[in-house]
């Protein structure tokens, strides 16, 4: 302990003095979070500034191994480290899919000299990385991909489309599954490939969904030469990497759409709450339309009793117990609190629900229209709902096929 | 009344149906989105809708009206609703064109309705505002009587087909404060008049609708519709008859955003088999024909109810709106939800359906609103 | 039309002459209804006079042909009679199984001996029928029916249970599926069967349901000796009467749920609103709990709606079309309407709505609390909710299996 | 808080679940049903359970308990509840034994609590009236002043274990109108006083329930328990810790009532497969397992609250007792829906699980009275 209080001090030491002061308070979200990348733009000067001086001590990765780039902080200390991080409101140097996907998939699958090409280049935030799975053929079934690696000499020659390739046009290089033995079974015949998104062959179109503009995109694989030395694990064994992502992938959504910290006592209303208690008037003290204050109750409640399931999940695995069955549920119900929530937004906004952009509807107005619209696709990205509740049944209550 | 289709009313579904196949496609409403068309409809198609009879379908013969009801005016917005046609029927047909139906003098409906049943004037209901929700009596806009007639003043949002209408009509209040039920007049606008200031909005499904800002417009008594201080029951008349008129054309679109999930279910493969096939999606598409078939009997007895001129027309009005609401949003959600992926993107046509089924939904009133007052009505 | 108005008057004469004053303004249901057979009770004398005078014109059965014992009239006439004993208040003479399940199947599918020996004896209320489909095995799954029958000679032996077999306790034949070709693929070994009960090898035991008293009942065939002559169309052709048989059926059970009717003016409270305003109070003309009386507007509302679709196919029946798809959602929605009615009278009744007998509780909540319990079966019995949707899906939707 | 179990919980659980296999199947529950016992539970097992140290779990050591809290008897009322124990924990160790816990006078916490602790007293509460519905604070009976105490009149229903019941606390009004937060005492009155009129009553669960007459009874002041006029706070507290411990209680029911459920599934077969196989049955069943897990976190986040006197225990509690309710209700009736007809017959247990479900959203209030709760405390 006197340790970690140590190590406490003199982070919190470093942190204040090498933290450039126009990063504070910064938000970490998608929108505005540092992704790095060949054609990284920084709208805070500082940020660029925040992210050499925190790679340059392995921080943006602060669990990785110290040889590949990252600060080989043992759990107790990337614990401080965020800790400090949040307190002094400083936002994370480094977001994206190097540092949450493919990075822990090389350290897991990688072969050195994989390690060593691609690491180091993730946590400087050098490369930009986006994830090429989904095809437009093959969504729920992903493992019917046909996405074509022929085996030319020393290179896969690549052909095919990938979809809901998010970044992908701001990506540098994509982590991608193709068929490389037609001939074998499904999961059986399919490779793990990197490919460096400048390679000639490789167009990007980016996507418009329902809501308007939207980070996915669809990309063309034409005769894209790929060096074999790029395989991950081994050939045709790719479904196995890729369903260790897939699972860290949906655990990610979960958290993103709040499951994380609901179980911790919300000091003040729910922005539900407070949006009806101000559009819908108020009688005695109560939101005056009682029956969607009725549903809004129960939304908030389901909020709160998955708050409570997450916060089990976690306190069981910081207890040292394996996941339950009972993290199964997360991807299917925090994206339904997400959609339920939304729709009632608009329900509660009325009139005021439905415009799409310019003059009768406030700011504030059109971005709840726009987030019911995206939300529309949460039960459908990464793994419908349908093979969530799919999954449950099999694995969880062993219900036969 | 019957719930079946007559022989003319079957002919005039496939007339409707084959005109809507070969005229009007979604791509059309796309195109029209796209280009920020400054009208937001085809006025082509508008005039050959004209010729084909459809925008006199509920007014007499002596304007030159073919005097039929809303059992013929259903079968039509179903079929425009199929593909979600965006020409001003709502604005022009079911609210203005009924105001001068049910309110106007004979000099009024002379000079108004000729127009609107040959496809040559478009007109609107202005009646809702920044606080009305959707309460019809709750009007803040102020008719001021003076020496000549009247002054407007106050501001109406999301008027149907605003700033392309030749006429508004505008509700506002000549006695009793903002929640009076009481004191509400109608008064008719033409494009142009001083101190009249429209603005035109963009909502989700892309159809016109504008801002329209009232200051000291100057009427005169020839253009009040009905009585002084008896307009909300008018207009609440209009609004039921139109309601129905809305619900038809939600049908069609319900129905057609289930067709061509059905039909997704039934080509669309995974895991080796069409994903028609897997039960939990079976019983989830029975359910939403189930609420199809509820929804059509709903909207064909309301349109009855109409024409019959029915003491339990506003009763039904809720029944149908709470209905046709509910089942389009459940719909369209199931919709989006068995396309998967492509039924996010814009590039496919049924978000142009959730879009649609959300704004018909809030349009006078969403499900919860009618539940309410078909309770108040009955009598719990 | 003055020819119906002559058979008007001359109905009315002999109905007002002939019916009993004491069975004026009896109930029709199947409680307090006549029917008939062996063991027969009369609660009110004249009930048994009512039936003698209406069967020896034909009119227990008006519409089926005079030579088996009916009363040969056409549907207009038929109609005129249904009418007028409407406006007297006359219950039907006679109900039951008899008149409105096998006595059509033998007009159809009956040989003459079967429609001599049998329908004179409907007619004149002497037997009551009961019904043999389901068993402990084959329920949703009816052709999986295993109880056999083993030629021998000119009789069937047959050995089996069928379960579900209301008012067996109380009928004098049974009209039973058999299983008659053990190697045939399993509708096509299925023969339809007469059953006389008093035949030796017959047990019957009464079915308790959750809700208390029921007239199900356990039927148990041990070697019993059917005359081959019982046999009704071919034998192992047994499926194509049972299905037609079960399409009756199933309207049958949507119009006991109040279909029928449900599209005409409802000019009073539904039971479910009087019920709330009396017991959670009134507040300005409203039932006090908006949360309920919410749902409570949307179950009669959908009643409407589900009135509204009822009428509609029968007014297309009316004006001659074939009975369009619509007609294929009566059993689920019917019963559902009424669950959820039912559901909703015990969430009304609060405290009141638990008890199971005495004191504590009125008749009529208790009455209340035991059909909530009883229409939890609503969406099993003829035809589980699950075997319609998927019907539904396949001949309406066309899904593919 | 950490919604996980400790071992010597872990253990606990397993102790129970043992006991309970081993002495109280669901069959035990129909015999005392079918042969009307008089008692209504076994008297045999539990004083068992006292003996395991089930009764005094929540009581300090110097009662003769064990000093622990509602986490562990969350643990123990969840065994009890998957096989329906009729035993009167409810009422003795979370009501009567709460009310004299948190408002009792040492001198009446030596009277009562060691022999409840014991399994050798049953205690309840008589707070129900035939207008409470379930506001807690409306109450009719009264309590009269008189020189020697009070005398009570009034009338209680479905006092749980009326009928074999020691003592009830009775909850009556020494001040203000019948519908006033304030002026509520509460009251102990014992077995067999003179003017105490106690009637069985048999509910859809056929757990001993009571009428309880109160025909003037006598009640001196060492009877009352807490201050006079301020028992309506007391009460409310020991029926939010009550509410906690009622949800422990059904989520082993549902959990059991869906565990065979999902086991029926597996082995029925019908067209030739287990009825599991079937993708629409596959995911209900998926939905009842995430409402049985979303009530378990909830169960034991609120059995912590009360254990650390958490400032929301009032919330968490509306927060269970709602979902506990609505999800009860639903794997009870997707239970005997699964089970096909034979889910409807009395030979089949499922039917015992509706019916309990049923009585256990009653008591303490249904899901919307809570959400309605819920909405209130949060400041909407």
């Amino acid at each position: 302990m006197a340790e970690l209080e140590t190590f406490r001090r003199e982070t919190r030491d470093w942190l204040l003095k090498n933290a450039p002061p126009d990063i504070v308070g910064l938000p970490a979200n998608d929108l505005e979070g540092n992704w790095g990348g060949r054609r990284a733009t920084y709208a805070v000067p500082g940020m660029k500034t925040w992210l050499l001086r925190m790679a340059e001590r392995g921080w943006t990765a602060p669990s990785w191994p110290k040889e590949y780039g990252g600060g080989g902080l043992a759990p107790g200390e990337a614990k401080v480290l965020s800790q400090e991080m949040t307190r002094l409101r400083l936002p994370p140097p480094l977001i994206g899919f190097g540092l949450t996907m493919i990075g822990p998939t090389l350290l897991q699958y990688g072969n050195e000299e994989q390690k060593r090409e691609h690491l180091g280049r993730i946590c400087r935030g050098e490369i930009r990385w986006c994830q090429g799975y989904s095809e437009p053929g093959a969504g729920s079934d992903l493992a019917s991909l046909q996405t074509k690696a022929v085996r030319d000499g020393d290179d896969f020659i690549v052909t095919g489309t990938k979809i809901w390739t998010s970044y992908a046009d701001k990506a540098d290089w994509i982590f991608a599954l193709v068929r490389t033995d037609p001939a074998a079974k499904k999961q059986d015949g399919i490779t793990f490939l990197l490919i460096d998104m400048l390679t000639p062959g490789i167009s990007v179109r980016p996507i418009l969904l329902i809501s308007g503009k939207s980070p996915f995109c669809e990309t063309h694989f034409e005769s894209v030469r790929v060096p074999v030395r790029n395989v991950v694990h081994k050939i045709n064994a790719g479904w196995t990497v890729a369903k260790s992502l897939l699972g860290h992938e949906r655990s990610m959504i979960a958290d993103a759409f709040g499951g994380a910290g609901a179980g911790q006592r919300t000091a003040r209303l729910s922005a539900l709450a407070s949006l009806a208690r101000e559009r819908l008037g108020d009688a005695r003290g109560q939101i005056a339309d009682p029956v969607l204050r009725d549903r809004i109750a129960l939304e908030d409640m389901d909020t709160r009793a998955f708050g409570f399931t997450v916060q089990r999940a976690k306190d069981g695995a910081k207890a040292g117990h394996r996941p339950g069955p009972e993290s199964s549920i997360f991807k299917v119900y925090a994206t339904e609190l997400n959609m339920r929530r939304r729709e009632l937004m608009v329900q509660t906004l009325g009139p005021s629900g439905i415009g799409w952009e310019g003059p009768g509807f406030t700011e504030s107005d059109l971005e709840t229209t726009r987030e019911w619209l995206r939300s529309r696709g949460n039960s459908i990205e990464g793994g419908t709902s349908e093979v969530q509740l799919n999954i449950i049944a099999k694995r969880v209550l062993g219900l036969p096929d | 009344m019957e719930l079946i289709l007559t022989e003319d009313q079957e002919l005039l579904a496939k007339t409707a149906a084959d005109f809507v196949s070969e005229h009007s496609p979604v791509s059309r409403v796309r195109k029209l989105r796209d280009a920020k068309d400054p009208v937001g409809f085809s006025k082509e198609l508008w005039k050959q809708m004209a010729e084909l009879g459809w925008l006199g379908i509920p007014f007499p013969e002596v304007v030159g009206g073919a005097g039929l009801g809303f059992a013929e005016l259903a079968v039509v917005l179903e079929a425009l609703g199929r593909t979600l046609a965006p020409e001003p029927f709502l604005s022009t047909v079911l609210l203005g064109g009924q105001v001068l139906l049910l309110g106007g003098t004979e000099v009024q409906q002379k000079e108004w309705l000729p127009p609107v049943v040959n496809g040559d004037c478009i007109l609107t209901a202005a009646y809702q505002e920044p606080q009305t929700r959707y309460d019809l009596r709750r009007v803040a806009t102020r008719a001021d009587r003076k020496a000549d007639g009247w002054r407007l003043s106050g501001e109406k949002i999301q008027v149907l087909d605003g700033h392309v209408a030749d006429a508004l009509v505008v509700v506002a209040r000549t006695s009793g404060g903002e929640h009076d039920a009481k004191g509400l007049t109608l008064f008719l606008v033409r494009k142009g008049a001083p101190g009249l200031e429209i603005t035109r909005q963009s909502r989700v499904d892309s159809r016109n609708a504008a801002l329209v800002k009232l200051s000291g417009v100057a009427v005169g008594p020839s253009e009040v519709i009905g009585a002084v201080d008896e307009g909300g029951d008018l207009f609440e008349n209009v609004v039921d008859r139109a309601t129905v008129g809305l619900c038809a054309e939600m049908l069609g679109s319900m129905e057609e955003a289930a067709a061509s999930t059905f039909k997704y279910l039934k080509t669309r493969v995974q895991f080796g088999v069409p994903i028609g096939s897997f039960q939990a999606l079976k019983h989830r598409a029975a359910r939403m024909y189930i609420e199809l078939e509820l929804s059509r009997s709903t909207v064909m007895a309301a349109a009855r109810a109409v024409d019959e001129d029915h003491p339990e027309l506003p009763k039904l009005a809720s029944l149908v709106k709470a209905r046709c609401s509910d089942a389009g949003i459940l719909i369209a959600n199931e919709a989006i939800q068995m396309h998967g992926g492509v039924g996010m993107t814009d590039e496919y046509d049924v978000g142009f359906y959730l879009k649609r089924a959300r704004v018909a939904e809030i349009t006078f009133g969403d499900a919860s609103h009618h539940r309410d007052r078909w309770a108040r009505l009955s009598g719990y």
